[in-house]
């Protein structure tokens, strides 16, 4: 049974080993990654050098959804079987998540000024994944809104969930909107067709985005731990 | 040289590719940072806090009230009383 | 039903005696339109093709700045303790304000709305569809934000972070909204408009009065 | 004979546990008065037992049903008065009162019984005031003339008699008792002394967990496993 | 001046600690204008137009709603009785605590208004002077509003009143805001509208820390 | 020798009079006991003397001066205790002190003094805690902790001793008696006892009207008015 008092400690001793493997597994498949983005893959014919943008373009906002996915279904087990350490994990995976779709964002317009001649257009899929930010940002908001850290979970468990509801409404209306006052002009729908020279550095690049993010995530979640432990001795200290 | 310098120039799109990995860089790396910063800092809060504890006198502590092995769950804590 | 009755009519009480709940969502629904003449200068035609947005979105921040006390003095004063003790299912209780709240205030920025129309030059064919609209988008619009309001209860900062939940959720019916009214201008069908909009309404009428039923029970905890 | 009964009853409010192990029974009739310093948990198990709270760990049956099965069912078999009067000050004390009778299906008898009720508290020459002219013994006695105006098995009291006069303390100390008569059940939290025949006395300082053992959650397990 | 550093410095790690005050404000300030594309359609050409009146409402906007807790939680805890009763002049309290307030959520305001302004596709020729505009505009927001937010203390609601008494007061500095951009990209001189923004803020100075005083020693009467 | 002493003094809040012809003097080392029901006005005579709300009537003065020309300097030589205690819970009790020491002037010798202070209230170990752990009773001795750190003439303690235990209410004690001691006067409301060597009380329930004699302003003038 999930119990609300799910042991940290036992958390704790499995997965502390887990930090330095997944610190190592992200150094060396970012090198490889990084190594077949610049020397392997090939310049496109179209893009030319700057497609190599897209390995960390593509990575970046695949995890930003991915993230979300992740949040919710942990808020999700966090307020139904009531197991604290869900709670952690979907408190710490919130900034993670939103740095990463910054961070697709950010690349993305970077790579938009010289193919679209613009940083930024209207368009359906850059603009729900700034909506999406705009979640992560006021999950995180409501989190820290409360000085009991139970209510901050719960509520933003709840949030979560009434978001991850919204997500794909936001994503079809927001296809609407873009199709109806512009037809789509700019990017053609399914991009360039993926070779195996370009696939490669893009599949290594995500495992070692994907490495990252559980290396973080450990991290937070064990800090986190300390945090409630922090708080526990705290309020003793205060009752003595 | 012009190997390394037509690299550089990432066929004149580096004004675009380098900021982006350069960017990346930063947000991941400081994120890594920040994450780690914090859990050093709290270890360290709640190993002298720990400590702090260790060190007071303890009223009506009886030794069997401390469980020896981890117990798994609060509730069966709660029970031992 | 009996208790849904009593508690839409106390809200509604409430409203009256508390004086003026609703003309002053009217008039900051007014005001803020009343900023973009000044904003984006007084050209009749731009403002005639900003008109619809500029209007949806006031109607967006005035219904979000009114959510924020729908429950906010119930909890303070203890009621909304008791209103969860209630016999009736705290959904219908969640439900029964928002009704409420949608009475107060959705309704008369509808009927302000075509007043706001003629002073942004809004094009004569768009306002019976620019009210229409309102009329199918301004329940959704207290529904989801009655969410919001019960989540941020006991929070340290309410009126900013309202808005940080709630307006994301609202980009969908501003869409909408909208499109429906620049597709009537436009001499087209604007039907399927106000079936999505409608279609949101019919999702958030059962999905929202629960997730607000839950962020209470745990803000009365 | 339906019981109302709690057992192994567990209470963590912001990651401490406030008492551990409780257990209480109360039978038609029966009246429980919890005693017990500040912060030792009585409104605490009051809230739990009107199902505001939930216990972390035991379970709160009604004649042998789990209560969390059926929320609304308890909700309709009880009356609550914590330490918020509820009272609008812009509505009157009718007003007021008529609302949660009619919340609770009180239909055409509701103004009767408001009246019946202010009448007992003595406070029917209020009845048309509005909230915000009363002084807080007034509106508290507002509060209890909510729970005289629509009938309920079950009283949960959070300290009643703060702010009341002598005189109504006695006042509430009929009502309880005609309650009881008709087969209610009462639990009371309360510093001040308050008069019930047969009342049975539950300190929560006896469910207090010692300090080294109070921190529940993460937090405390953590804790507690260090050497 | 030494409580006045104490109180500034007490407002900014109150601010910093509390979590993400300045955070908040960026993000209405990004979302209030992120609702108009979704309003008025995303063609480059229509948002370029309305760019600098729509980022100077939702800054109007943003400053409001931040303003609305300038005094709310000094109020509910009891400390604005004991900085009333402080040594210090009352108007000085106030200044700082506008100050405060400014350098918490003006001051990100003015660095995130380059992004929007890449967002809404405002001329580049408008940037610096967008900047210098809001630099110049925003701090006579915190002190027009911080003068509402004594006011409205006590009563029973806060935000909409709060935008009824103050953003009739904001309209002076959002038409010379909006108008020294325009003129900017327009190619024209545009400083007779920064004298007159300076002079605004210049009348400003004194005078609303001095109405603000006045509004406090009401409230905590 | 400076008095403070108040002369006719009349409130009237909500359009009430709650006292009227209120006289007191206060000398160096003195103390007053207010006293009186609740209502009675003790609260509002202590916001009278900290210069928070005007008396409707009569004069303040300290040292022959009348109070309300200079405002500024009376807050400077009195420090005022209300109901609420002003403790933010993000700050951890040290900077809270501090910042209120700093507020009066107090530059270098502030932590020194802030830290004397917290000793002396017994709550030196809590220093580097947030202010949201603290209990209520903790909550009021850092406000009193406050006091203590920044020296002023004039105490005003309303219902000081809310939520202290018998150990904290003696330090208190100890605490005035040391003021008074120095030169400094103080004045308490309270309802619990409160040990003050030669104080003189001030009973606040003689100096309320006669009800036909309460509503003021064009209701009370009216009701005088009347045969
Ligand atoms: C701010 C601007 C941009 C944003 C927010 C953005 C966002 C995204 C997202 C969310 C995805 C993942 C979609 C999915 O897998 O379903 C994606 C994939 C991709 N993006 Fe972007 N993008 C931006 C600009 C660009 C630009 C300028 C290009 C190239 C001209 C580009 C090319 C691609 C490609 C090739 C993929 C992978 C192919 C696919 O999955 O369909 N993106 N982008
Ligand atoms: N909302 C809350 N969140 C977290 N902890 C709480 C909350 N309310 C109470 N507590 C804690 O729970 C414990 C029990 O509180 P409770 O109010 O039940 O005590 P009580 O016996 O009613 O005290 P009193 O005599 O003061 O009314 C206290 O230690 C308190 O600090
Ligand atoms: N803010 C206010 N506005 C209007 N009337 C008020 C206000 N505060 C208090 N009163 C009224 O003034 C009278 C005196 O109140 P005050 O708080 O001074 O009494 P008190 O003697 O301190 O009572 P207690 O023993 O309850 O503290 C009361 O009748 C009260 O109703
Ligand atoms: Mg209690
Ligand atoms: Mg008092």
């Amino acid at each position: 049974m999930f119990n609300r008092f799910a042991n940290p400690n036992r958390f704790l001793r499995l997965s502390r080993p887990l930090v330095p493997v997944m610190a190592w597994a992200t150094v060396l498949l970012m090198a490889a990654g990084l190594y077949m983005t610049f020397f392997t893959a090939p310049a496109d014919y179209q893009q030319g050098q700057s497609v190599r943008i897209m390995y960390v373009h593509v990575p970046s906002a695949w995890m930003g959804l991915f993230c979300y996915v992740g949040m919710a279904v942990a808020a999700a087990v966090g307020l139904i079987w009531r197991h604290s350490l869900a709670d952690l994990v979907a408190k710490a995976t919130a900034p993670i998540g939103a740095a990463f779709t910054f961070l697709s964002l950010v690349t993305g317009s970077l790579w938009g000024k010289p193919m679209w001649g613009t940083y930024w257009v209207w368009d359906a899929r850059l603009t729900s994944m700034l909506v999406l930010l705009f979640l992560y940002l006021g999950y995180m908001a409501l989190q820290n809104a409360f000085d009991d850290p139970e209510r901050g979970f719960k509520a933003s468990a709840i949030l979560v969930l009434v978001g991850v509801i919204n997500v794909p409404i936001i994503k079809f209306s927001v296809d609407w909107w873009n199709t109806l006052h512009q037809p789509a002009s700019v990017i053609k729908a399914g991009g360039p067709s993926i070779h195996p020279s370009m696939l490669w550095p893009l599949l290594v690049m995500s495992l070692a985005f994907t490495t990252y993010y559980v290396w973080v995530l450990l991290l937070r979640v064990h800090a986190e731990i300390a945090a409630s432990k922090i708080r526990a001795l705290r309020m003793r200290q205060a009752s003595a | 040289m012009d190997a390394v310098t037509d690299f550089l120039a990432m066929g004149g799109y580096a004004a675009f590719v380098w900021p982006c990995f350069a960017i990346t860089a930063v947000v991941m790396v400081a994120l890594l940072v920040q994450s780690l910063a914090a859990l050093k800092s709290r270890e360290a809060t709640l190993r002298a806090l720990q400590q702090a504890e260790e060190a007071r006198p303890r009223r009506r502590r009886t030794p069997q009230a401390a469980p020896d092995s981890t117990p798994d769950t609060g509730a069966e804590v709660a029970r031992e009383a | 039903m009996r208790g849904f009755l009593a508690i839409v009519r106390r809200d509604l009480s409430l409203a009256v005696r508390q004086g003026m709940d609703s003309v002053m969502v009217v008039m900051f629904f007014v005001l803020a339109c009343v900023l973009f003449p000044f904003g984006v200068g007084p050209e009749p035609n731009v403002l005639a093709r900003i008109a619809a947005g500029v209007i949806w979105v006031a109607a967006l921040l005035a219904a979000m700045l009114s959510l924020e006390r729908l429950f906010q003095t119930d909890y303070e004063d203890g009621s909304l303790e008791l209103l969860t003790l209630s016999p009736l299912a705290l959904e219908v209780v969640v439900l029964a304000k928002i009704v409420a709240h949608w009475l107060t205030t959705g309704l008369p920025l509808i009927v302000a709305s075509p007043l706001l129309a003629v002073l942004m030059n809004l094009d004569a064919a768009g306002y019976p569809y620019m009210v229409l609209a309102l009329a199918l988008g301004t329940p959704s619009l207290s529904l989801i934000g009655g969410v919001g309001a019960a989540l941020i209860l006991g929070s340290r900062r309410g009126g900013v972070l309202l808005s940080l939940l709630v307006l994301p959720l609202y980009i969908p019916v501003l869409i909408f909204g909208v499109s429906a009214v620049d597709a009537a201008i436009g001499g087209f069908e604007a039907k399927a408009q106000f079936l999505v909009l409608g279609g949101i309404l019919l999702a958030a009428l059962p999905l929202c009065p629960w997730a607000g039923a839950a962020a209470l029970r745990q803000a009365t905890e | 004979m339906t019981i109302f009964a709690g057992e192994g009853l567990v209470c963590i409010r912001g990651e401490r546990t406030v008492f551990a192990g409780l257990d209480f029974a109360l039978g038609p009739g029966g009246a429980l008065v919890l005693v017990g310093p500040n912060g030792s948990g009585k409104s605490s198990l009051l809230r739990l037992m009107a199902g505001l709270l939930r216990p972390a760990a035991g379970a709160l049956t009604w004649g042998g049903a789990a209560v969390a099965e059926d929320p609304e069912g308890h909700n309709g078999r009880l009356h609550y008065v914590g330490h918020l009067d509820a009272v609008k000050p812009v509505l009157s004390v009718t007003e007021n009162l008529l609302f949660w009778a009619r919340l609770r299906g009180q239909g055409a008898a509701a103004p009767d019984r408001v009246a019946a009720a202010l009448a007992t508290l003595g406070i029917g020459h209020l009845a048309d005031l509005p909230g915000r002219f009363l002084s807080a013994g007034q509106k508290r006695r507002v509060n209890l003339a909510r729970i005289l105006a629509a009938p309920a098995d079950l009283w949960l009291l959070d300290e009643p008699t703060t702010a009341l006069d002598r005189a109504s303390i006695a006042v509430l100390e009929g009502a309880i008792a005609a309650h009881r008569a008709g087969g209610g059940r009462v639990v009371v939290s309360t510093h001040a002394d308050i008069a019930l025949d047969g009342a049975a006395a539950l300190d929560l300082a006896d469910f207090t967990l010692r300090p080294e053992q109070v921190f529940a959650g993460i937090a405390g397990t953590g804790a507690e496993a260090e050497p």
